[in-house]
């Protein structure tokens, strides 16, 4: 350990570690700009240069780079430390006239205005870009060149680099932003951002990432398919500005088994995707957005904090086009429920963002069937929103117009729009079949989950002690998917508060003289509830074959196996049904 | 004589397939009254003896229906019934039953209306093929 | 063996199309069966009474109802005779609403399916035997599958009735689709305002056991009885240890899909070229530091650095073709731009500059129509600065190919230049 | 090649080598270094070879280093057995011609020699070799008289013009070798060390670091690999010394380098030499061959089982990689960054192994200190400062070449006494002393003595020697930003301060040179440079602003009368003046027509010409052409 003073305080650390490194880990803050934490120091902004008193002779280094040295004074902010930096400021500026950062940087200082020489540079050669691609991703697809005034950053012979993989963290390191235009400068292949889903891919997001600020638990997750580390295994980044050293990139998958008395299935709904009804030109026109997309769009968390701009222009006239998606005969023919409501809460929105702009509203039939929802549709239409009907079947079409949109809908004028809202519907979700195999619970036609029965058992499934709550069993809004969690959550309840539970009774049965243990009903048991155990049977061992009766839901496809009808189904045995079979067969 | 009317039995499993006709019923979709339904936990307990007493009990037809593959209530009975089936049918070409009078159907809980096709349907095949006259040598 | 025969009118619903009285007759008459009788409402309470009584009365043992389907009365009936303590499984119901009844219109020809249906259910009753349900434990805790609000909800709920409960959210975080949104109808309430507090409960519930960035993979078992296999994908965060602070993704440095395919440069190399950058680089490859012994070969040799050369010498010693453009661009005797066949170096050293080497360069340039670093059209002359060649008696000096011109004046220029043209 | 020198045959060894280097027959010695052949000594040789071979003459013919004084080469010496060494100067083949023809005719044309040697003496050992008297020379002066050597003491330049430098035995011949032996035979390292430290020699590359002290802080190290490097950067323009010293004398570097690594404990040596020497790099590669040969360098040197051997290494053209870590960065072939000090290259250098890395003339002082002791090094110079200094007197100067005085002379003497005064009789303004990272001092600095720590405290530094005598006609401010103009572009450009710190300067004394400044810029500039030197990394950066400082101290008036009056009193800066033609001085020749480059002049022949001022771009060629003295510039009172 070395022993140094800083600004006066004593502080003990470790060897190897620089001045910038102890002054931290007291507190003390040095300015930096070309200083980053997971990568080697460069000293090339001098911002974080400091007084250090060795035996007497006063020097001054950069204190990223200084190695902490035993008996040093430090002064991190003398009177001749602090102007030095205003003039690297000051020199920045001159450098950086236009970057909005560096402004910040010299208002930060002081720094009113540069009185050297401006130039017209966007980057300040700090040399972050360079060290990032070549330290972290190990690639180096840029480094500095030349020397003195010419010196700059550059692919190799100042044109497009062959090897950059443009995975943009050079842009996301520079201080002054000048990387982040320069993409598509450095290579050729298109940049691909990664698309936040919880912004419905309005905004990029890091392969590590919490999906929104509120996120519960606040633990963020490793994207394995995109972050460099899994891919190319390179980077680290993250696990260098982890304090707590939490970042554990050799995790695996955890498989935990639980003992469950009952399950609620909750999993939610899927917004429908319209790229696949050209009609609308989703995904061909920018202006051509869906209900999800434009609740991201207009909430103050989302990617452009509330405020709505296509084309980098505020819409003036905004078209809504109901039941996208939904009542749809040869599609999803069922009502998605809520498209109205949300329809006309967006419509107010817009009008109180944008108080004259003019808004359309393509309507079949409005459902405000809630509570409190007729008053609210009744307040929209009073807020000069035009609400035009047209039929399920009538077409259709939106087409360019400039960089607008015209709708042209059947039986109406032709409206110009800069901004179509989509009322997409609500689709079970991709997952959902799936889920369903696994719990061995049913989808209805419409591929929401099936409930045990429509009016008495609205949240049961068929399967006991398997129920459901919320959109996954058709589309609902918030109060009745808060009304079904609940009578679900009984349902279990219900359950978990009985000791015991009885159980179908019509389970196998084996009667052991007759079994000569072929094994064939063991393989036919889907739940593996038959066993073949060795017994002594009057003075000689034998095998024969076990049925556990707790695992056996009553099938009954070991009866039909088994040759001798040694194991038979209660309450289903051969004899039951073969009367039944004579009965019906005489006319 | 009247038309000749086929008598059917029909073999149908507790979840999909009882459901789906309990539907056909709730929604009043009319069908011919030749089938008459068993009701078992799934169509893995349909044993080939069932169909083969049901032909010689008189039955013309015999229908069995399940769940479509992969919802079965039970994970798997509908798959071994289908491979049982399908060797039975080989069986009663050999025997010189018509194996079209055996039919394997899956309807699902929500199908009433395909439930009630496929008794019109199975019924109309069987009035051509025509009644079965099996005769059991004692 | 005594068997009761009960078939019900379900108002007008079976008796519509199916004629009961008769199908009770004809019901009289089969073995075993002591009474037949039918009724409007069988699933009623006097229906229910009827039975009861019979059972108790005719010491019935095995009951036999043609009825609606047993999915919808069985566990009703079953209860029946449970209370007149006669084994629930000896009971047997005949569906004669949803099968018959409802299906067919004809009243003879469905009245005969009836018949049909209650001789074989009859037949069958009697062979039926006394079944015991059997008993379960219940493990008292329970799973929720999805933290949107629905699942919040509903962990909230169980929670607080103080069973263990396991919530299971296939992303990051739970908060689900409202999450998303930005206000609710109709009530124009913040959806994060209302919601965040929810969450929160969730996270701090002593019952709730929140697994997040997991999917259920496997459900085994019965209801009390689940076995349940969660797959919790690796975050490759320990959640112990993780304080939130946000470190990690707010350094991130990528936002973008890297291309992962192996990407290297090609040098497309002139014919014969190849062999003289094989001699050059063979000479040095065991040496540390080789790169700068080379690039001076190269430019000794070509008079300058060919592009192609320098990406065909990085390919070959395994350094990053920035490092060595790098290395390229930062000294003065090596040139990017190919050299005109003379190359004309002018001293610029402190001496020359004050005894007239600016005078001298003005001078080659007007004469060359060139500016210093640049050359000629006709490839014949390139004119370079350089410093201090040591010979400051002869100030101000110029070489033309290492030979020296010194004590020079402006008008001397072109006489000196034209010898080599 | 004479047989490889056994261990005790040394003395015959040398002796051989005095035949050769005083041989029985005439012998003639042309200075082919690179200021002898830039002057045409090359044509020279060609001459008199051609010369002696029709006349079939058995005369020897060798070359030579650059014996100090270039301003009147070419140069060459003759010797006539028994007779003293004549030198004649300022030959050109006509009179190379004419003198072989001459001598070869016995006549000695004295009226041309420059100076004679009757008794050479190398100051290895102190010994004298008479070479002969010649009683009818007696106003020839002697070499030791001679005003431009009078007052010199070449150590490091010692043997430079009198051997021959292709020939290992002609160094042997004046003791070379002899420390080397001395060192190997029965000196221990550490002795070598204490040695060097009690002699005071301080390193010359410029920063002047205790030389002993820095062989001693390398040798602590306990590392079984360790470099020893010569750094032959020399950056500095307007110094050659030590090209002189690599291409005069290369065998004294590698004796010095061998002492060093003994002392030191290394077995590599490495010679880091600039781009721009390459006659330097091929007398260098002839001294390790016939050194190889000698068994003085490889393998088991001289059967005692030390090895050593030396590689050359080519600069590629940058001044920063004379900075010992940029250098160091250059050597391991990485991009060059300077890096931060502490850890010093002597504990953590090439390869990350401990490094000594000296200058030319710091090895080249090395055999001179063990052969003469340490006490007699100590007695020369300062009390600070020890030993000799040698230094490139160039500029505004008579006698322009290379001196090496004894540390603490003072400037005057160097000047007027060596240097023969300023060129053309202008009036002395100032001299400038350390090059880019120096400064310049006035007039009344004259007197200082010349040594590490006077001259830093009057703002310049020593460096490695460069003197460039300024007259009136240089304008300060041109120079200060001439010198900026220089480190902006051979800075690395990582550190912010140093990059766009000198660019910002730069343009500052642009703006005064081009008369757009304020008063309140020079304080600017003051502020500024004093940032630069305190946030800056390496020696470039923090020396770089001394020439503003140093100017800014001495010469404030000069940059006032740029900004307020805006004239340029020594008529340079070409925004401050103007070009006129005398009518009546002007013979309308027409050559300044001619010469033109932007056709500003108009005129009939045989008429007075006229310079139209707007195209006028003050390059100045018409001035420097006008054989009548008919053009005038005048600055500031347009």
């Amino acid at each position: 350990m070395v022993k140094l003073s800083i600004n006066g305080q004593e502080v003990e650390v470790k060897e190897g570690q620089t001045i910038l490194e102890a002054a931290n880990s007291i507190g003390i803050e040095i300015p930096t700009l070309c200083y980053h934490k997971a990568l080697s120091p460069y000293g090339a902004c001098r911002l974080c240069v400091v007084e250090i008193n060795h035996n007497g002779n006063i020097m001054y280094h950069t204190s990223c780079q200084f190695p902490v040295m035993e008996g040093i004074e430090v002064q991190t902010n003398t009177e001749r430390v602090l102007k030095g930096r205003k003039i690297m400021v000051e020199l920045m500026l001159a450098r950086c006239p236009e970057s909005e950062k560096i402004q910040e940087l010299a208002e930060q200082f002081g720094v009113k205005e540069t009185r050297f020489k401006k130039k017209d540079e966007d980057c300040i050669l700090c040399g972050l870009c360079a060290r990032i691609c070549q330290e972290r991703m190990g690639v180096g697809t840029i480094d500095f060149i030349n020397r003195g005034i010419e010196r700059d950053i550059k692919p190799p012979f100042e044109t497009h680099s062959e090897i950059c993989r443009v995975c943009g963290a050079c842009a996301s390191v520079c201080p002054t932003g000048a990387r982040t235009l320069e993409l598509k400068e450095l290579s050729l292949r298109e940049p691909n951002p990664i698309l936040s889903e919880f912004n419905e891919g309005l905004a990029k997001r890091h392969p590590i990432y919490i999906p929104f600020p509120q996120s519960v638990p606040k633990i963020p997750v490793i994207d394995r398919e995109k972050c460099i580390h899994f891919l190319l295994d390179e980077c680290e980044t993250c696990s260098i500005f982890c304090e707590a050293e939490a970042i554990k990139y050799d995790q695996e998958d955890e498989i935990i088994e639980l003992d469950i008395g009952a399950i609620v299935v909750a999993s939610g709904f899927d917004s429908f995707d319209p790229t696949a009804e050209t009609k609308y030109g989703y995904g061909e026109f920018p202006n051509v957005i869906t209900g999800m997309e434009f609740e991201r769009l207009v909430s103050a968390s989302g990617p452009t904090e509330g405020h709505i701009e296509v084309n980098g222009k505020e819409p003036t006239n905004i078209v809504f086009i109901q039941c996208v998606g939904s009542r749809d005969k040869d599609g999803n023919e069922y009502c998605s429920r809520v498209c109205c409501m949300y329809t006309a809460k967006q419509a107010h929105m817009v009008r109180d963002k944008f108080p004259d702009s003019e808004l359309t509203i393509y309507f079949t039939d409005v459902r405000a069937f809630g509570k409190g929802f007729e008053e609210f549709y009744n307040r929209v239409q009073g807020e000069n929103i035009i609400y035009l009907r047209r039929e399920l079947d009538d077409t259709i079409q939106v087409v360019q117009n400039g960089n607008g949109v015209v709708v042209k809908a059947e039986g109406h004028p032709d409206i110009e729009a800069d901004l179509v809202v989509l009322a997409t519907g609500l689709i079970p979700r991709e997952d959902s079949k799936e889920l369903a195999q696994t719990l061995n619970i049913n989808l209805s036609a419409d591929g929401f989950f099936l409930e045990a029965h429509p009016k008495l058992r609205p949240v049961d499934t068929f399967t006991d002690g398997i129920f459901l709550a919320g959109s996954c069993q058709s589309p609902k809004d918030i109060p009745d998917t808060v009304a079904q969690a609940s009578s679900a959550a009984s349902r279990v309840c219900n359950i978990l508060s009985q000791k015991e539970l009885e159980i179908e009774a019509t389970i196998a049965y084996v009667d052991e003289t007759l079994c000569r243990a072929c094994g064939f009903c063991v393989d036919a048991c889907p739940y593996q509830a038959i066993e073949l155990v060795r017994i002594q049977y009057l003075g000689h061992t034998t095998d024969v074959a076990r049925v556990n009766e707790a695992l056996c839901k009553g099938c009954g496809t070991c009866a039909a196996a088994c040759l001798n009808g040694a194991i038979r189904q209660l309450g289903y045995t051969d004899g039951q049904i073969l009367t039944i079979i004579k009965a019906f067969g005489e006319n | 004589m009247d038309e000749f009317e086929p008598n059917i039995i029909g073999f149908l499993c507790n979840w999909c397939s009882y459901a789906g006709a309990d539907l056909a019923g709730t929604s009043r979709i009319q069908y011919p009254t030749n089938i008459k339904i068993i009701r078992v936990m799934c169509s893995g307990r349909i044993e080939p003896v069932f169909i083969l007493e049901s032909l010689k009990k008189g039955a013309d037809g015999v229908l069995i229906s399940g769940c479509h593959f992969g919802e079965c209530h039970y994970k798997s009975g509908n798959y071994k019934a289908n491979r049982r089936i399908k060797l039975l049918k080989k069986y009663l070409k050999e025997m010189g039953v018509d194996p079209n009078r055996v039919r394997f159907e899956f309807v699902s809980a929500s199908e009433g209306h395909r439930f009630a096709d496929v008794v019109r349907e199975f019924v109309e095949e069987l009035k051509k093929i025509g009644p079965i006259s099996l005769q059991i040598t004692p | 063996m005594r068997i009761g025969v009960y078939v019900c009118e379900c108002g007008i619903n079976i008796s519509a199309t199916v004629d009961v009285e008769k199908v009770a007759n004809s019901a009289k008459s089969l073995p075993n069966v002591v009474i037949s009788r039918y009724y409007k409402y069988m699933c009623s309470d006097p229906g229910q009474e009827l039975i009861k009584k019979d059972i108790k009365e005719l010491k019935l043992d095995r009951v036999v109802v043609a009825s609606c389907s047993p999915r919808m009365h069985e566990p009703t009936f079953r209860v029946v005779l449970e209370e007149e303590n006669l084994n629930p499984y000896c009971l047997e119901m005949v569906n004669i609403r949803e099968q018959v009844s409802w299906v067919h219109k004809d009243k003879e020809k469905g009245t005969a399916k009836a018949i049909s249906l209650v001789k074989g259910s009859v037949l069958r009753a009697s062979l039926m035997r006394p079944l015991e349900k059997k008993k379960v434990s219940v493990t008292p805790n329970a799973l929720v599958i999805g933290g949107g609000i629905a699942g919040i909800q509903a962990a909230l709920d169980i929670g607080n009735m103080g069973y263990k409960t396991y919530l299971v959210e296939k992303t990051p975080s739970i908060g689900g689709r409202m999450a998303q949104l930005d206000k609710t109808f109709p009530t124009l309430d913040c959806s994060a305002c209302i919601l965040t507090p929810k969450m929160v409960d969730v996270a701090k519930h002593p019952n709730i056991e929140l697994i997040t960035y997991a999917e259920v993979t496997n459900v085994k078992g019965y209801v009390g009885n689940f076995k349940v296999e969660i797959n919790k994908k690796a975050k490759s965060i320990d959640e112990s240890l993780c304080t939130g602070c946000g470190d990690c993704w707010e350094n991130c440095p990528t936002q973008y899909r890297a291309y992962l395919e192996p990407l290297e440069f090609k040098a497309e190399l002139k014919n014969g070229e190849q062999v003289i950058l094989d001699e050059i680089i063979n000479k040095y490859k065991d040496e540390r530091g080789a790169i700068m012994p080379i690039l001076e070969d190269i430019n000794d040799e070509f008079k300058y650095l060919p592009e192609e050369s320098l990406k065909y010498v990085a390919a070959q010693i395994d350094y990053p073709l920035s490092t060595v453009y790098r290395i390229a661009t930062f000294y003065n005797v090596f040139s990017l731009e190919p050299r005109g066949e003379h190359l004309i170096n002018v001293c610029i050293g402190t001496t020359c500059h004050v005894r007239g080497a600016p005078k001298i360069i003005e001078a080659i340039k007007s004469e060359l129509k060139i500016d210093v670093g640049e050359t000629t059209e006709d490839m014949k002359f390139t004119l370079e600065p350089v410093r201090c060649l040591g010979c400051c008696s002869l100030a101000p000096v110029i070489t033309i190919d290492g030979e020296a011109f010194g004590n020079l004046r402006p008008d001397k220029i072109a006489k000196v230049i034209s010898k080599y043209d | 090649m004479t047989e490889v020198i056994r261990f005790q045959i040394l003395e015959d060894i040398q002796s051989k080598g005095q035949e050769i280097l005083y041989p029985d027959k005439p012998r003639i010695a042309i200075s082919m270094a690179t200021c002898g052949l830039a002057a045409g000594a090359g044509k020279i040789y060609e001459v008199i070879k051609k010369e002696v071979k029709d006349q079939n003459l058995d005369w020897i013919i060798t070359e030579t280093g650059c014996i100090g004084f270039c301003q009147i080469e070419p140069l060459l010496y003759f010797h006539f057995p028994g007779k003293p060494k004549l030198f004649y100067g300022n030959l050109t083949e006509k009179k190379a011609r004419e003198l072989i023809k001459a001598l070869a005719a016995g006549d000695i044309k004295q009226d041309w020699i420059l100076w004679k040697i009757e008794d050479e003496e190398s100051i290895i050992n102190e010994e004298k070799y008479h070479l002969g008297k010649n009683e009818n020379l007696k106003d020839v002066p002697l070499y030791k008289d001679y005003p431009f050597f009078a007052k010199q003491l070449k150590i490091a330049l010692r043997n430079c013009g009198f051997i021959d430098p292709n020939s290992i035995d002609e160094y042997v011949a004046r003791g070379g070798y002899s420390s080397f032996y001395k060192v190997i035979n029965n000196l221990k390292s550490h002795e070598v060390i204490e040695e060097v430290k009690k002699s005071g020699l301080r390193g010359r590359g410029g920063a002047g670091f205790p030389t002993g002290l820095k062989w001693e802080m390398c040798s602590k190290e306990d590392s079984p690999i360790k470099y020893i490097i010569c750094n032959a950067d020399e950056g500095d323009p307007g110094a050659y010394m030590d090209r002189s010293i690599l291409e005069g004398d290369p065998h004294s570097i590698l004796e010095g380098m061998l002492i060093g690594a003994y002392a030191i404990g290394s077995n590599e040596g490495i010679i880091y030499v600039r781009a721009e020497y390459p006659i330097a790099i091929e007398k260098l590669r002839n001294a390790i061959k016939q050194a190889e040969g000698f068994g003085l360098l490889g393998k088991n040197i001289l059967d005692t089982g030390f090895n050593f051997n030396i590689k050359i290494v080519k600069g590629a053209g940058a001044f920063v990689c004379g900075e010992e870590t940029a250098l160091i960065a250059s050597l391991e072939g990485r991009p060059v960054d300077p890096r931060m000090r502490p850890p010093f290259p002597s504990h953590s250098g090439l390869w990350g192994k401990p490094t000594n890395i000296n200058n030319v003339e710091t090895w080249a002082n090395i055999p001179p200190i063990i052969a003469r002791g340490s006490d007699w090094y100590s007695s020369l110079g300062t009390e600070k400062s020890k030993g000799t200094k040698v230094f490139s007197l160039v500029g505004k100067i008579q006698n322009t070449g290379l001196v090496e005085v004894p540390m603490g002379i003072s400037l005057r003497e160097i000047i007027y006494d060596i240097g023969g005064g300023i060129l053309e009789e202008k009036k002395f303004k100032a001299i400038q002393t350390g090059g880019p990272s120096g400064g310049c001092l006035p007039e009344d600095s004259i007197n200082l003595p010349v040594d590490y720590d006077s001259l830093s405290e009057a703002g310049s530094i020593m460096g490695s020697g460069g003197m460039i005598v300024l007259d009136e006609d240089t304008c300060i401010v041109d120079l200060a930003k001439f010198f900026l103009g220089f480190t902006r572009e051979e800075s690395c450009g990582t550190c912010n301060s140093c990059r766009e710190g000198l660019d910002a300067s730069y343009d500052i004394l642009n703006r005064i040179t081009e008369g757009k400044a304020e008063i309140s810029d020079l304080d600017l500039l003051e502020e500024l440079s004093h940032v630069i030197i305190d946030f800056s990394l390496c020696g470039l950066g923090k020396t770089a602003p001394n020439p503003v400082l140093t100017t800014l101290r001495y010469f404030k008036d000069e940059y006032i009368a740029h900004i307020e009056e805006k004239k340029c009193p020594a008529k340079v800066c070409r925004a401050l003046i103007h070009y006129t033609i005398i009518p009546d001085k002007c013979t309308g020749c027409g050559i300044c027509f001619k010469l033109c480059p932007e056709e500003a002049i108009t005129g009939k022949t045989k008429e007075p010409h006229f310079i139209n001022s707007e195209k006028c771009i003050k390059c100045g060629i018409c001035l420097d052409s006008c054989r009548f003295d008919a053009i005038s510039i005048s600055s500031g009172d347009l």
